[in-house]
């Protein structure tokens, strides 16, 4: 179970939150306008890293709010959060 | 066969107090080339490289394995085999691996105790009753076996179960499927292991691949740790680290990849000799040969490669089985662990051609994948052979993402299996 | 007549926990960012709401928990200012600096006061409540036996929990289940 | 009856004797005993039968690592346990044990023929055979494989014991209470760290606690009345938390760890009624300090696993801590000193025994001690095989040849009824490699040990591989006050006195001259596995050491490898000519001993398996005789049967009064989310597929969600209740998903709208009052208020009081009737449903319960999201294109509608179903087919909803069928099992197309 810092309300335990997958996946904003293949990109395919991660976890029972976390997925350690909006922190590639 | 097992060679071999016995699969370094080289050396692979040689007459043919063969999900699933799936392509897909199921032990002269002891999914609720009965329905008239029981049917065929209406989610009734049921994981990744080397197949374990060479769009060869290998035929079936060998390739996969995790209990005398699924609770259930009740729990909710996974998916499993089993709560969990499975969005798997030349992917089983081991290594094989898919595959390609034309199995498939 | 149905909850008390169905109260979830909201809040209920997490603020009338970095809930007695919720409503929401949403009968308040009610939480939260229990005054979301709650530290030893009207009665079985084991 | 117990422990109350049954016999040991000592000391050793061969086995040891002493306890079928491990259980007045795995019984055991024909059943044999008839494997090979599985038997009954959990949380926490523990824990409390200390025994001390060898010593006094002192120091540490008879299961990421702690299985029956018997610790702790010590191996010899055979050090503390002696002639077969220590205490207490060392000499301060004593030692020997069925009674040992691989010289046979044996210790690393830390291999002593500790956790004492009392506690003084960052002077003047061991030598396997096929070197005791099982693994090409313990089994047992992993890997290493360290070791999965289910599940289970919620309503529909179905968490009335009618009767009688005249529904399970905001209008236009912008204050409009792969996910009624306040209402079961699908599309896509969400599912009850007599009923509660058509429209809402409570009114219709919502605070809606009830009585106001709510609206044709779609239907397939906004630039889905699978027009569509014969009711998920003689045959679709219409006299149903919407009037069938139903396509809508109950 992951301790996880919520950037609001501090560090509580992983079955507080929910995770949102991958993080900074761009909703297009005309989505009409982009073909099958692209609108498929956006949808479904995902980077799925062994390694760096930038992913998205929400603390539903606690302040609802959604944020970004950088986490290490071959140890799953947490490296960094962040706020939505916030750029990411330099020093992860 | 040079080495052939049977009740003969073993009382051969007492008499030489066993040290006669051959090398069940060779051990050779890597070839420069080959005509084909299959990623992953778990069940899929190597069933796969299997039926390249057996079916298509490649003889040059490599899997390569970065660890020990069938160390991967093939070694750490729990055994479940059937093929009572919704939509008329998983059926299909499923049932032909379960036909070859029922005839493995022979066909590789390795005995993997495939045991058709039945599976049985639980319906809890009044839209879990229509699900089931749905399959049920779509099962018998794809030719699978399935029969639907009322509660009192369940609790005669599986009497360990808590059918009593009092409970949380009661048993509304369930779904049969009697040749289903289970198999020894290890002895099918050996079984295949030493059928495709006796047909010249070379199995190298420890070499792991760290890139993939293309011209243009053709695959020209694999950058490994035991060196760069040629060839112009590449197949993935890296479940868990798909999108790892994908990304090498500059290629993205509708995958994630999420811890399963699975226990056992110690070992009791038998208690229970069929499979019991209940997707409305979470809880799936058989009993090993060792004696073992073997558990399947569910996945996390997010990417990990670290075989962990968290505490809550274990309690939240056994929290099932303790409604539906109160009769286990003494006993005791021996061991758990997790796999690392790769999920898609529609709950099937992927068995496709790509938009690179000579590079297949095999991948994407999820929860699942044990059960289609023969038929995944059959299908992937011939269209690594024929650069065409099977018509058994053809609708698991990976344009279905695009086009929307998905499998969807999540009612059928759920959380599991 | 309409007659009020609480939920199903009695008087407990048994290993120095006392788990009691607090009085009738409103509550009202109050949003918001910009500064009318801050000073019109700050005006209508003289109060600071409190801005840093985990905490809340009270006068003689109300208590305001924080919830999230704009949300917060306010809580008072229901016979005090029962015209409160409609002025909040007509000076905020319909002048669109945020947004004012009555509450009271989505949560139950459970009051549980004692020496052992942390010991009491702890056997189905895996919230920290070292820091909590130390400061009166504290405020927190959380989970306690799998169900959402909202804790606010009102005394030393006595907390109150919010909990959706659909689980309380769930929750506070397990709260009496769980006050036989502390 | 023999007595073996020969002297007085502290340990031991001998005031206080036990009775107990061991496999139907009755026998006496006291409290403070284990079941295993307790049969020590009545002469026991033979207490269960090996896996495969069925061979007699005795006690091997005095923990957790114990292979064969295991044992099914009680008998009743609710209490009853299977593999317990005698030497953990503590003996309690009428603890009920016996053995497993052998029948008739221990002694003779029926199995025991495997032994002789093991020759034919080496590691992996049944891979190799049973394939043959293939018809035989069904028939008689499974059966007679699962005949021989398992061990004790499971509970057949529910069991009645207590389980609880409880979350804490540390600074620190210490595992293991031995003499490193206690020093870390002492200096940790001391530092102002709220620390916990745990431990699985009874006591705390560990092995130092039994130690009394005159040449250990500290601060001038022995060991273990050294130890006794801190003990008592620490107990009086506010700041520390001690918990003994409990151990550490699991240690997962983030210092999360699992402690189970045993409260009553010490206890007598009678004292365990109500209370918890187990309790999971769940534990969180800034820094973890392991201190789990280390665990005696054995040696591994032609038929090493004789009852009466124990590791030395067990004997030592069967003696010192027990009081009870192992045997009365006994020899120790040792690799490394600590035998001599068993040696010495034996000796003193007037015990014989002779030892057999494997080292060619060696001189320590005890092997000088015993040696002074007139201990014989054969240095430079091996033990080649051992004599005796049931029990030991005498063995052979050889010379060691100069390099340790073959013996020479003359057999010596020397007679024994026990023998200790000693391979050197093996730390449990177990704790360090769960949280993710690596090994190290150490080549003097063949030890694994972890090479790093983080900054969150370390080793200390012998599970560090620090092993004389010296080095134990300098080192572990160092680096507490390192890891802790403290400076704890506690220990600076400590004066420790103790033998260091010089000499080492360790062979895995051990020669014979008996050529390996025939002998039986026991590597895994339970699971029968031997080091020739180990070879032929290797010979057959499994090179991995996970192919070889899969293929043998070995460590895969109950004690899940804890006394055979270690030489396992090294005959491996040794076989394969490879250097241990680079072979690595299995991985190490928790929990570290076996945990009960219901110590995972805890109270979680019975009423408070899962949540139950409930309506405010929810007492009167069980006044009323509701059955009840689940819709997610929550209880729904589904159908009222009265005077004890069936569901059919029900819903007929109910469906009919809700279109003759009245009938109401707890709506109040609906979720319901209040949306503020300037931008609120914005929001709907990008969530729904229809427009919003438009909608008129006051009024309400449907609306469905779709996911971004363009299916239908959600649907529901939006009222705007002012300029810039909606109140969104989803269906019950995807209350949470929709709120939380919309907050993250707020959060993240479209953080610039103003737009607020707040959820109010609880805070509304909702009465729903339809049918052509619902406005009267209206009428009699809101006297005030204008129903008329003109003011209060279909799909508009009104806000009213019912006597000075505040109530929101919608007039929408799920049924087709004309209906009202009533929503009022949950408060009173228990009270506002009475009310209805009462103003509807004249009317014959009918509850009505979800079966009748289904009925109703598929008489209408409206769709069930989650019944009539499942997950694969697009607003088109459902024939609903006219709410797909075709002016809107974007929405949720929109694009992917556009996609070449989306548009095809032989997608599946809902379609009506009408059966030839008006009586037959289909089966929901019954298949559809044209052509029953296609094969394979050709599935169109399938039944998603099915009813007999009271209303239309006859069955009506919904189905999806490809290319269903140019099907109408087309014939097909249902194959059932039994017979083939023939039905029609028709339209969805069966009742009242033209709308006209709406406003009737």
């Amino acid at each position: 179970m992951f301790l996880i810092n919520c950037p609001f309300c501090g560090e509580r335990d992983q079955s507080e939150f929910s995770s949102g997958g991958e993080a900074h996946i761009v909703r297009p904003k005309q989505p009409t306008e982009l073909s099958d293949d692209e609108w498929a990109e956006y949808l479904f395919m995902r980077k799925n890293i062994k390694g760096i991660q930038f992913e998205r976890w929400n603390h539903v029972h606690g302040c609802r709010k959604w944020f970004n976390v950088v986490r290490d997925t071959s140890n799953d350690k947490i490296l960094s959060v962040y706020k939505m909006g916030e750029k990411p922190p330099v020093n992860y590639k | 066969m040079k080495n052939k097992y049977s009740v003969f060679s073993l009382i051969k071999n007492a008499l030489s107090q066993h040290e006669n016995w051959q090398q069940a699969w060779g051990n050779p370094e890597p070839k420069k080339e080959y005509e084909a080289i299959i990623v992953g050396g778990g069940g899929h692979g190597l069933a796969t490289a299997y039926y390249l040689a057996k079916k298509h007459n490649l003889k040059n043919i490599a899997v390569l394995e970065k660890g020990w063969i069938g160390g991967g999900n093939t070694g750490r699933n729990t055994t479940i085999i059937r093929s009572n799936y919704l939509w008329d392509a998983s059926a299909g897909l499923y049932d032909h691996a379960l036909k070859l199921w029922e005839n493995l032990s022979q066909e590789l002269n390795y005995n993997v105790m495939f045991s058709q002891r039945g599976v049985m999914n639980l319906a809890h609720n009044l839209q879990d009753v229509r699900d089931l009965k749905r399959r049920t329905h779509a099962n018998r008239l794809n030719g699978i076996d399935a029969v639907w029981l009322n509660t009192e049917e369940v609790k005669k065929f599986c009497p360990i179960i808590n059918t009593s209406p009092d409970i949380r989610y009661p048993v509304l009734g369930g779904t049969l499927q009697r040749r289903a049921g289970t198999a020894r994981h290890d002895a099918v990744a050996w079984g295949y292991a030493r059928g495709a080397s006796e047909m010249g197949v070379d199995i190298i374990q420890n070499c792991e691949v760290k890139g993939i060479k293309r011209n243009g769009d053709i695959v020209e060869g694999l950058d490994t740790t035991k060196g760069f290998i040629k060839t112009n035929k590449i197949g993935v079936v890296a479940a868990g680290h798909s999108s790892v060998i994908a990304n090498m390739a500059g290629l993205k996969l509708p995958l994630e990849s999420k811890p399963l995790q699975a226990l056992v209990s110690e070992p009791v005398k038998p208690i229970i000799d069929t499979v019991v699924m209940s997707n409305a609770v979470h809880a799936y259930v058989s009993q090993s040969d060792k004696g073992e009740l073997v558990i399947g729990a569910g996945t996390d909710s997010y990417v990990s490669y670290t075989q962990r996974g968290s505490h809550n998916i274990v309690e939240e499993t056994l929290k099932a089985i303790l409604e539906l089993y109160p009769i286990f709560s003494r006993m005791k969990m021996l061991r758990q662990w997790g796999g690392i499975v790769d999920i898609c969005p529609d709950a099937s798997p992927i068995i496709s051609k790509t938009n690179i030349k000579g590079l297949y992917f095999n991948c994407g089983w999820g929860t699942g994948g044990f059960k289609a081991t023969p038929g995944s290594g059959d299908l992937f094989a011939h269209t690594i052979a024929n650069d065409e898919p099977h018509k058994l595959n053809a609708a698991f390609n990976l344009n279905r993402f695009v086009s929307g034309d998905l499998v969807d199995e999540h009612g059928a498939a759920a959380v599991a299996h | 007549m309409l007659d009020i149905l609480h939920p199903n909850i009695s008087n407990i008390n048994k290993n120095n926990i006392d788990i009691n169905l607090s009085e009738e109260k409103i509550k009202i979830n109050i949003r918001g960012k910009n500064k009318e909201f801050f000073t019109k809040v700050g005006k209508i209920l003289s109060i600071i709401l409190p801005s840093e997490s985990n905490t809340s603020s009270s006068n003689e009338n109300y208590d305001v928990l924080w919830l999230s970095p704009d949300e917060w809930m306010v809580y008072f007695d229901e016979n005090k200012n029962s015209n409160i919720f409609d002025q909040l409503y007509k000076d905020i929401s319909s002048l669109k600096f945020g947004s004012i949403t009555d509450i009271s009968s989505q949560l139950i308040c459970i009051n549980i006061k004692g020496e052992n009610i942390f010991e009491l939480l702890s056997s189905g939260s895996p919230f920290n409540f070292e820091k909590f229990k130390n400061n009166v005054g504290s405020s927190t979301q959380t989970i306690v036996n799998h169900i959402d709650v909202i804790l606010h530290h009102k005394s030393k030893n006595n907390v109150n929990l919010f909990v959706r009207r659909s689980f309380s009665e769930h929750l506070y079985e397990w709260l009496v289940d769980s006050s036989n084991f502390v | 009856m023999p007595n073996y117990r020969i002297h007085k422990t502290e340990y031991i109350d001998e005031t206080k004797r036990v009775s107990f049954k061991y496999d139907g016999k009755t026998y006496f040991g006291y409290e403070g005993d284990t079941l295993a000592s307790a049969l020590l000391a009545n002469g026991i050793h033979l207490v269960g039968r090996s896996f495969k061969y069925h061979r007699p086995r005795g006690i091997v040891s005095c923990g957790a690592e114990e292979p064969n002493a295991i044992c099914q306890i009680g008998s009743k079928k609710d209490l009853t346990e299977p593999n317990v491990r005698a030497t953990e259980l503590e003996l309690y007045e009428g603890l009920e044990a016996s053995s497993q795995n052998c029948w008739p019984n221990v002694k003779f055991d029926i199995g025991g023929i495997n032994n002789f024909i093991s020759p034919l059943i080496p590691a992996g044999f049944y891979y190799k055979t049973f394939m043959w008839p293939k018809s035989f494997w069904k028939k008689v090979y499974e059966p007679l494989i699962r005949l021989s599985a398992g061990l004790g038997k499971s509970p057949t009954e529910p069991d009645p014991d207590i389980y609880d959990h409880k979350y804490v949380h540390y600074d620190v926490l210490v595992i293991g209470g031995g003499i490193s523990g206690i020093i870390a824990a002492k200096m940790a409390a001391k530092n102002n760290l709220k620390t916990l200390l745990v431990d699985d025994k009874k006591i705390l001390g560990g092995s130092t606690i039994y130690q009394n060898n005159e040449s250990i010593k500290i601060d001038d006094k022995l060991s273990n009345e050294w130890l006794k002192n801190e003990i008592q120091e620490i107990k009086k540490l506010s700041n520390l938390t001690i918990k003994t008879r409990t151990s550490i299961a699991a240690y997962h990421g983030y210092n999360f760890l699992l402690a189970k702690e045993n409260l009553t299985d010490h206890l007598p029956e009678e004292k365990k009624k109500n209370k918890i018997r187990q309790r999971l610790w769940k534990i969180r702790a800034k820094k973890v300090v392991i201190a789990t010590g280390s665990i005696e191996r054995p040696l591994v010899f032609n038929n090493n696993d004789r009852p009466g055979i124990l590791l030395s050090n067990s004997i030592n503390k069967y003696l010192d801590y027990y009081g009870v002696t192992c045997g009365e002639n006994i020899i120790l077969f040792t690799n490394n000193d600590s035998a001599y220590e068993t040696s010495i205490s034996l000796h003193k207490k007037g015990i014989k025994n002779i030892i057999v060392d494997l080292r060619k000499s060696a001189s320590s301060e005890l092997i000088k001690q015993a040696e002074s004593l007139g201990i014989k030692i054969y240095f430079n020997h091996v033990v080649t095989n051992t004599f005796g069925y049931r029990k030991i009674n005498s063995l052979e040992i050889m010379k060691l040849s100069e390099d340790g691989n073959t013996t020479v010289g003359n057999k010596i046979r020397l007679s024994c009824d026990c023998l200790g044996m000693s391979g050197g210790w093996t730390p449990m690393v177990h704790m360090h490699t769960q949280s993710g830390g690596k090994l190290d291999f150490r080549d003097e002593d063949q030890v694994f040990l972890p090479k790093e500790n983080s900054e969150y956790q370390i080793s200390v004492g012998s599970c560090n591989g620090d092993f004389d009392l010296e080095n134990i506690i300098d080192k572990t003084v160092n680096k507490i006050n390192k890891f802790l960052d403290i400076d704890n002077q506690d220990y600076q003047d400590t004066n420790i006195i103790c033998s260091k061991e010089n000499d080492k030598r360790n062979i895995w396997l051990l020669p014979n001259k008996i050529p390996l096929g025939k002998t039986k070197c026991f590597i895994d005791f339970q699971n029968d596995s031997t080091a020739k099982d180990i070879k032929l693994a290797l010979k057959e090409g499994f090179r991995s050491i996970e192919h070889v313990k899969r293929y043998t089994t070995t460590g895969m047992a109950t004690d899940q490898g804890k006394l055979s992993n270690m030489h396992a890997l090294g005959i491996i290493a040794d076989t394969a000519g490879v250097k241990m360290g680079t072979l690595g070791t299995t991985t190490f999965r928790p929990p570290f001993t076996p945990l009960t289910f219901g110590t995972l599940v805890g109270r979680n289970v019975g009423k408070f398996f899962e949540v139950v919620r409930k309506t405010s309503m929810h007492e009167w529909h069980v006044e009323n005789n509701a059955e009840f179905e689940n819709v997610g968490q929550w209880k729904r009335p589904w159908y009222y049967a009265k005077n004890g009618e069936n569901m059919h009767d029900a819903v007929q009688r109910e469906s009919k009064a809700a279109r003759d005249s009245a009938g109401i529904l707890d709506a109040s399970t609906l979720g319901k989310i209040d949306i503020q905001g300037t931008d609120a209008s914005e929001f709907l236009n990008r969530v729904y597929t229809n427009a919003w912008s438009k909608l008129a204050i006051g009024k309400c409009r449907y609306g469905l969600m779709l996911n971004e792969d363009g299916m239908v996910y959600d649907d529901g009624v939006t009222t705007r209740i002012s300029e810039n306040h909606y109140l969104m209402t989803t269906t019950t079961g995807g209350a949470a998903n929709v709120l939380s699908k919309l907050e993250d599309y707020l959060q993240t896509e479209w953080p610039e709208l103003d737009v607020y969400l707040t959820s109010v599912t609880d805070h509304y009850s909702t009465a729903s009052i339809c049918g052509p007599n619902s406005k009267k009923i209206l009428n009699k509660l809101f006297p005030n208020l204008d129903l008329s058509d003109e003011n209060f429209p279909h799909m508009s809402f009104k806000e009213d009081k019912l006597e000075n409570i505040n109530c929101r009114i919608m007039r929408i219709s799920f049924t087709g009737e004309l209906s009202y919502e009533i929503n009022i605070e949950s408060k009173y809606g228990h009270s506002l449903w009475k009310m209805c009830i009462e103003a509807g009585k004249e009317f014959n106001l009918t509850p009505y319960g979800t079966e009748t709510m289904h009925l109703l609206r598929a008489e209408k044709g409206f769709i069930i999201v989650g019944q009539d779609t499942d997950g694969t239907m697009t607003p088109s397939d459902l024939q609903m294109d006219w709410i797909v906004s075709k002016k809107k630039y974007d929405f949720i889905g929109k694009r992917s509608l556009y996609r070449s699978d989306t548009i095809r027009e032989d997608r599946k569509q809902l379609v009506g179903l009408l059966t030839d014969d008006p009586k037959e009711i289909l089966e929901e998920g019954a298949q559809i087919v044209s052509d029953i003689k296609s094969k394979p045959i050709d599935m169109l679709g399938h039944v998603t909803s099915s009813y007999f219409s009271p209303n239309l006299n006859k069955s009506i149903a919904l189905a999806v069928v490809r290319s269903g919407k140019t099907m109408k009037g087309q014939k097909l069938i249902i194959p059932m099992e039994n017979k083939n139903i023939n039905v029609t396509v028709s339209d969805t809508i069966f009742l009242d197309k033209e709308n006209k109950r709406l406003n009737a």
